[in-house]
């Protein structure tokens, strides 16, 4: 017992470490981290496994809508494409446009909302109005209503979700900042003469960091969903690349005889966004002071009980 | 003793958390009469909130666990009755106030609702009057019984947070810390409001404070609580009578406030920090900060030392171990 | 109340504004050629520009904008460019069967999420817990379109126990009520049990158990009454997110509601057909969440109390707090 | 005769709210001599911490004058360096006034990393040489606040008070977070380092046993205006406002032979700072309220060396 609390008291690792200790205590964040991971190996190393031209976009009637086989993991489709080297690129440009939407949504939500937070008043009205006429568009039609307008080049595509993503990251991003100027430390840190830039890169950001970025791995579930969403539709990435819900949507003529065309895709989506979600949710538990620890708390709580 | 209403024999109290378990009451031994109120004091993480809710059997479940001793009251061992007994005695004859008032009502329900819930809860079907007469008893117009939480100051609402637990007329009042988050004058108020029902009612009362000054003002006996333990324990005026030998804790404690009626320039205080409950020194818990301390201090806990008129002591400095090792 | 009332009513002009200018600025981004769909590839060029200027193509944007939002007070939103039929009629026939299935999926989702959430949160770290919240995660990803594929695969396909398409029949409601709902459900359980087990750290809580309360009244009595306003405040957003989804539940179960003609026009290029709907569905979005603050705000016995400063910390958690689920 | 460090003149500082205009402070004058400590008491809501925070120009006052060393520093904009360097301020609640994302050494160095005083080596032998004077163990730079028991973090504020040599130095009820062992250490500290340095204090809290063993004068506020203004000892040997009486008996004394003694307890609770009424703010509470305390015309009046009220009724 004393040695336990002693090397409690003997390190002095910030609030980093201790968030990834949780982590790792905890079986769902493992799991979703594990399969996100796959998914990344997967879209590196897609190229490596099947060569696009040849393999991905070259039709091959003779061999259409095989079934599963040695060959063919997961069959071919209409066109006799390998239904597996497809799904495998899927993964690859679903990541690809998710990490580009998220990552410059994150960061124009910064820039926005830490303008809107720190300068509040006028300024913070004009942005909140116009991002609430942003949100009153169901999310689904307003990305659909982008891409129809703009065309289904990957950029608008990409453009569209960050569209999509940044009224409720900069509401995120804006309501954090808030809460943490309430601080005290806030005001220590102008009572020595520091200037808003300092405040907000030294002070204000640091400590808002854990929330954003619980709400940018969330993000990576919404846009995973909402490409295939357009991709369904036929507005998502460009034919013949492959894309999930595109697939999903050409394999419905099929899906009386070869059910397990639209199975497969769909379950990647699923799969994807809810290892993202859960992974988000995890972080949060993580970064929650009160349930920090909770799994092992639970462990005994559930030992005690069945006494 | 017929008058005793609660006593408690060696209560041991401990938390689970992740990696160890904090160890927050450590032996409590305690009586209380009839209208007697005791006033329990001491320094944050000293175990009294923990003390009150064992008593009401309200730690949090799972977590919080009396491993050992007895709470006795009125003869029943609150530790062994069952949860439906328990949620009879709580609210009618044992019942407590909270630190802070602010978030201890409920919202969303107006504070005649409140208050007569407790007495539905204990069989009173028509509680209108009874609500009136102890809105009344607290200095509150009885017809603001239908205003909301919000709409009253932090004074009121303690003033309804006590009305809602004297509303049974209960024997026992557990008051955690019940002007803590109050203004000097309103603080002021509200304790000669307590003092006054209770004597009115012949309620005892458990008023845990960390300040000695409230104590003085409203309590007949005092215990002074430090790491889990009761460390010194005797009548108002034993423990405040500085011509009595004091645990070194009860003297640093008093050395450490500025006294209004003193002109000490420098304050004595207690140095270093109260021990980490998870983490608690070996022998005497207050060792480390005692200036008297002795090698048998590190070794071993005191045992207790009980003067003739029952002022009590838990330090080797009054014990026969002691005195046999100086010599 | 009333001004609070009128206040957020007059609020609706400038945001409905300010998405048809949005879905108008969007969509005259966009290359089109109305005349030439309409009058075929054999019309000649003066005839496709003459159409073109009769629809007034050639204005300027603003003049274009203006004239919109004329018709729209009016109610009219114009003519398709495909057969040049009324948008208006187009909209008054789809727009029942779609707010039906809406409503159904709003109230099945609630009636549903809410006990399996509260449930989860009084019982939180069973095995029930665990296996609920993920559950409900699983529900909150999945995406529509391919759950109402598998269903139909299943159900009319293989079972042979509901219709596939329509809206006939009581039994054919199951499916797109059921797969409208299905995000929702998971993101109520969600919130319920997350607002729950934060009403139940709460000080009064322990007051009410301190008043001898018993378990079951200390949740239902005193907790949930608590946890129901704050799910509340989910309502809106929920609704617009059912209003997203039953675009695809729609094409899969060809039901002639909204949904279906925005998939119909996008294919035809129909743009005003399409801004008509998108800015139907979003005024309705706008309506119900303005029909919710209301609600909540005659709920919460608070909001009329005036937190000076920190109001604004308070709101901006909780809208934050809504668009994370 | 001492010089003046601090003085303000006509101090006014006013919220625009919804609900009205928030008096926090109104037409305050004090003046504190160098070296010394002016306790400011009041309950919550009196506009004391406000009054701080506008002498150190965290908030804009909205008319009055800061003499600093006889200059008027609010004429500069207040955004000169020399006084924010000379003028600091110790916060009250010692966890959230600690940014948590600092360690200790980041955190009392942050005031000469902004005004760039001096070079690493230097920076690095002054917060050493600071933790020495507040007590705090040389290990401890590289921990994070979290860490730390809630004494050792109001450590870490008074050193980053103090690491830029301040002249004049606000204390926001620094001790009333921590425990009343910890209270006393903590300030044994501060008037340690006013013995040695000269520093003067301006000391905000609500507790009048501390201001009482730490002051000089004391100034009593009651909704936004100072209602008692004397010498320590006067003060609380002869109270001549009201207030100032009914407060002194409302502080519970740790004596029991004392509880005998009938308490003058005042009825009623602080009414709302929001537009008062002209006239004595305390009158609706004072026992000896008579028609003509509203009258508006109520001043600052001497009555004895060096002791002020602001009351038509002073007591014996």
């Amino acid at each position: 017992m004393q040695t336990k609390a002693k090397t409690k008291k003997q390190k002095n690792h910030g609030a980093a470490y201790d968030i990834w200790r949780s982590l790792r205590s905890n079986k769902v964040a493992v799991v979703s981290m594990v399969i996100i991971g796959i998914f990344v190996l997967i879209s590196i190393l897609a190229d490596v496994l099947f060569d696009y031209e040849t393999q991905v976009i070259a039709q091959d009637i003779m061999n259409d809508l095989q079934s599963p086989s040695k060959e063919h993991w997961f069959g071919t489709d209409s066109l006799g494409r390998d239904y597996f080297a497809r799904m495998l690129y899927a993964t690859r440009i679903t990541l690809i446009i998710s990490f580009s939407s998220v990552f410059i949504a994150t960061a124009l939500s910064i820039v926005i909302g830490g303008i809107s937070a720190y300068f509040g008043g006028i300024v913070d009205t004009i942005i909140m109005r116009i991002l609430d006429v942003f949100l009153a568009v169901p999310s689904t039609l307003l990305i659909i209503c982008i891409v129809v307008a703009l065309g289904n080049e990957t950029v608008y595509i990409i453009l569209a979700l960050v569209v999509y993503l940044l009224p409720s990251l900069v509401r995120t991003v804006r309501s954090e900042l808030m809460i943490n100027m309430e601080n005290e430390y806030v005001e220590a840190a102008r009572s020595v003469g520091a200037g808003p830039f300092r405040i907000m890169l030294i002070h204000l950001l640091p400590n808002s960091f854990g929330a954003i970025m619980v709400r940018c791995t969330m993000s990576f579930a919404l846009c995973i969903l909402s490409t295939a969403c357009i991709g369904y539709l036929g507005i998502g990435v460009r034919a013949p690349a492959p894309e999930w819900g595109r697939m999903l949507s050409e394999a419905q003529e099929y899906m009386r005889l070869h059910p397990y065309l639209i199975t497969i895709p769909g379950f990647f989506i699923m799969i994807a966004s809810t290892a993202f979600n859960l992974l988000g949710d995890a972080l949060q538990d993580a970064m929650d002071p009160r349930l920090r620890g909770y799994r092992k708390m639970k462990k005994k709580v559930f030992a005690r009980r069945k006494k | 003793m017929e008058n005793k209403l609660l006593e408690l024999k060696d209560v041991r109290v401990k938390y689970h958390t992740l990696d160890y378990d904090v160890m927050a009451v450590n032996g409590v031994s305690l009586e209380l009469n009839k209208g007697e109120s005791l006033g329990l004091v001491g320094e944050t993480g000293a175990g009294k909130t923990t003390l009150a809710l064992s008593i009401l059997g309200l730690l949090p479940k799972g977590v919080g666990e009396v491993y050992e001793g007895e709470i006795i009251f009125k003869g029943e061992d609150l530790l062994q009755v069952p949860e439906k007994r328990m949620r009879d005695i709580r609210g009618m004859h044992i019942s407590m106030i909270f630190q802070d008032p602010m978030t201890s009502l409920n919202p969303v329900y107006t504070v005649g609702d409140q208050i007569a819930e407790v007495l539905q809860l204990h069989g009173n079907k028509h509680p209108d009057e009874r609500v009136d007469e102890i809105l009344g008893l607290v200095g509150i117009d009885p017809s603001r019984k239908v205003c909301y939480p919000h709409q009253f100051s932090g004074g009121m609402k303690q003033r309804i947070v006590i009305a809602m637990a004297l509303a049974c007329e209960p024997d026992l009042l557990l008051a955690d810390e019940p002007t803590t988050a109050l203004d000097v004058t309103i603080q002021a108020q509200v304790l000669a409001m307590i003092d006054d029902i209770q004597k009115k009612l012949g309620t005892s009362m458990i008023l845990i404070t960390h300040d000695l000054g409230v104590v003085a003002e409203t309590c007949d006996k005092v215990a002074i609580m430090y790491a889990g333990e009761i460390v010194e324990y005797g009548t108002l005026h034993q423990v405040f009578d500085k011509t009595r030998p004091h645990h070194p804790y009860t003297v640093g404690l008093f050395g450490s406030i500025p006294d209004l009626s003193s002109d000490k320039r420098r304050l004595e205080p207690i140095y270093g920090m109260t021990p980490d409950p998870s983490d608690l020194p070996e022998g005497c818990y207050f060792s480390p900060r005692c200036n008297h301390c002795t090698e048998l201090c590190k070794q071993k806990g005191a045992a207790i030392h009980v003067s003739e008129d029952g002022h009590m002591l838990k330090c080797h400095l009054f014990t026969q171990e002691n005195k046999e090792a100086a010599e | 109340m009333w001004r609070y009332i009128l206040k957020r009513l007059l609020w609706l002009i400038p945001i409905i504004l300010g998405v048809t200018l949005l879905v108008f600025a969007l969509m005259s981004l966009k290359p089109g050629d109305p005349g030439r769909v309409y009058l075929g590839l054999n019309a000649t060029q003066e005839a496709v520009d003459a159409y073109n200027e009769s629809l007034g193509l050639n204005d300027p944007f603003f003049v274009r904008y203006f004239n919109y939002v004329k018709g729209l007070i009016k109610l009219d939103f114009g003519k398709s460019w495909v057969g040049g039929e009324s948008v208006n009629d187009r909209i008054m026939s789809a727009l029942p069967q779609t707010l039906k299935v809406c409503v159904y999926a709003l109230v099945v989702a609630f009636i549903t999420g809410l006990p399996i959430g509260i449930l989860s949160a009084v019982k939180q770290y069973s095995l029930a817990d665990r296996v609920l919240t993920i559950i409900a995660m699983i529900l909150a990803c999945i995406p529509v379109f391919w759950l109402c594929n598998m269903a139909a695969m299943l159900f009319t396909l293989k079972l042979h126990w509901l219709p596939a398409t329509g809206l006939d029949t009581w039994k054919a409601y199951i499916m797109p009520v059921i797969g409208t709902a299905a995000n929702t459900i998971g993101l109520t359980v969600r919130m319920s049990r997350s607002s729950m087990l934060d009403e139940m750290r709460k000080d009064y809580i322990r007051t009410a158990r301190a008043k001898g309360a018993k378990e079951g009244s200390v949740i239902f009595k005193h907790a949930l009454r608590n946890s129901l306003i704050s799910v509340t405040t989910t309502l809106g957003v929920n609704f617009s997110i059912l209003m997203g989804g039953t675009v695809f539940v729609e094409n899969v179960y060809a039901i002639q509601g909204l949904g279906t003609c925005i998939v119909r026009s996008i294919s035809n290029n129909d743009v005003p057909m399409l801004s008509g709907c998108v800015i139907i569905l979003a005024t309705f979005s706008v309506i119900v969440n303005l029909l919710v603050d209301l609600l909540y705000a005659y709920l919460d016995p608070r909001l009329r109390a005036k937190y000076v400063g920190k109001k604004k910390v308070a709101k901006a958690r909780k809208e934050a707090l809504n668009d994370a689920n | 005769m001492k010089k003046t460090m601090l003085e303000t003149v006509d101090l006014v500082k006013y919220f625009d709210t919804k609900n009205g205009i928030v008096h926090a402070v109104d037409h305050v004058n004090l003046s504190i001599p160098e070296g010394e400590t002016l306790g400011v008491v009041g309950e919550s809501g009196c506009g004391k911490s406000t009054l701080g925070r506008c002498i150190l120009n965290l908030i804009p006052a909205t008319s009055g004058q800061i003499l600093f060393d006889g200059k008027n520093i609010l004429e500069r904009g207040g955004k000169s360096k020399d006084f924010r360097q000379k003028m600091q301020i110790i916060f009250q609640d010692p966890y959230s006034s600690l940014d948590p994302r600092q360690t200790v050494f980041n955190l009392i160095a942050e005031p000469l990393k902004t005004n760039r005083m001096g070079t690493k080596a230097e920076m690095r032998e002054k917060v050493e040489a600071i933790m020495d004077t507040v007590g705090l163990a040389p290990r401890l730079a590289t921990a994070y606040p979290h860490e730390l028991d809630g004494g050792r973090r109001q450590r870490i504020g008074v050193a980053r008070a103090l690491v830029m040599d301040p002249k004049f130095v606000v204390c926001d009820e620094p001790v009333s977070a921590l425990d009343v062992s910890i209270q006393a250490q903590i300030l044994n500290l501060m008037m340690d380092v006013q013995e040695e340095r000269g520093i003067t204090y301006m000391f905000i809290t609500h507790d009048l046993s501390v201001v009482k063993h730490i002051s000089h004068a004391i100034a009593v506020m009651y909704l936004g205006e100072v209602v008692e203004l004397a010498p320590k000892e006067e003060l609380f040997a002869h109270p001549r406002h009201p207030y100032t009486k009914a407060l002194l008996s409302a502080v519970p004394i740790p004596d029991p032979a004392r509880r005998t003694m009938e308490r003058q307890l005042i009825k009623g609770e602080v009414t709302s700072p929001v537009d008062p009424a002209p006239g004595c703010r305390f009158a609706p509470r004072c026992p000896y309220a008579t028609p003509e305390c509203l009258s508006p015309s109520l001043g600052m009046t001497e009555v004895g060396p060096n002791h002020q009220i602001r009351c038509c009724h002073p007591l014996d």
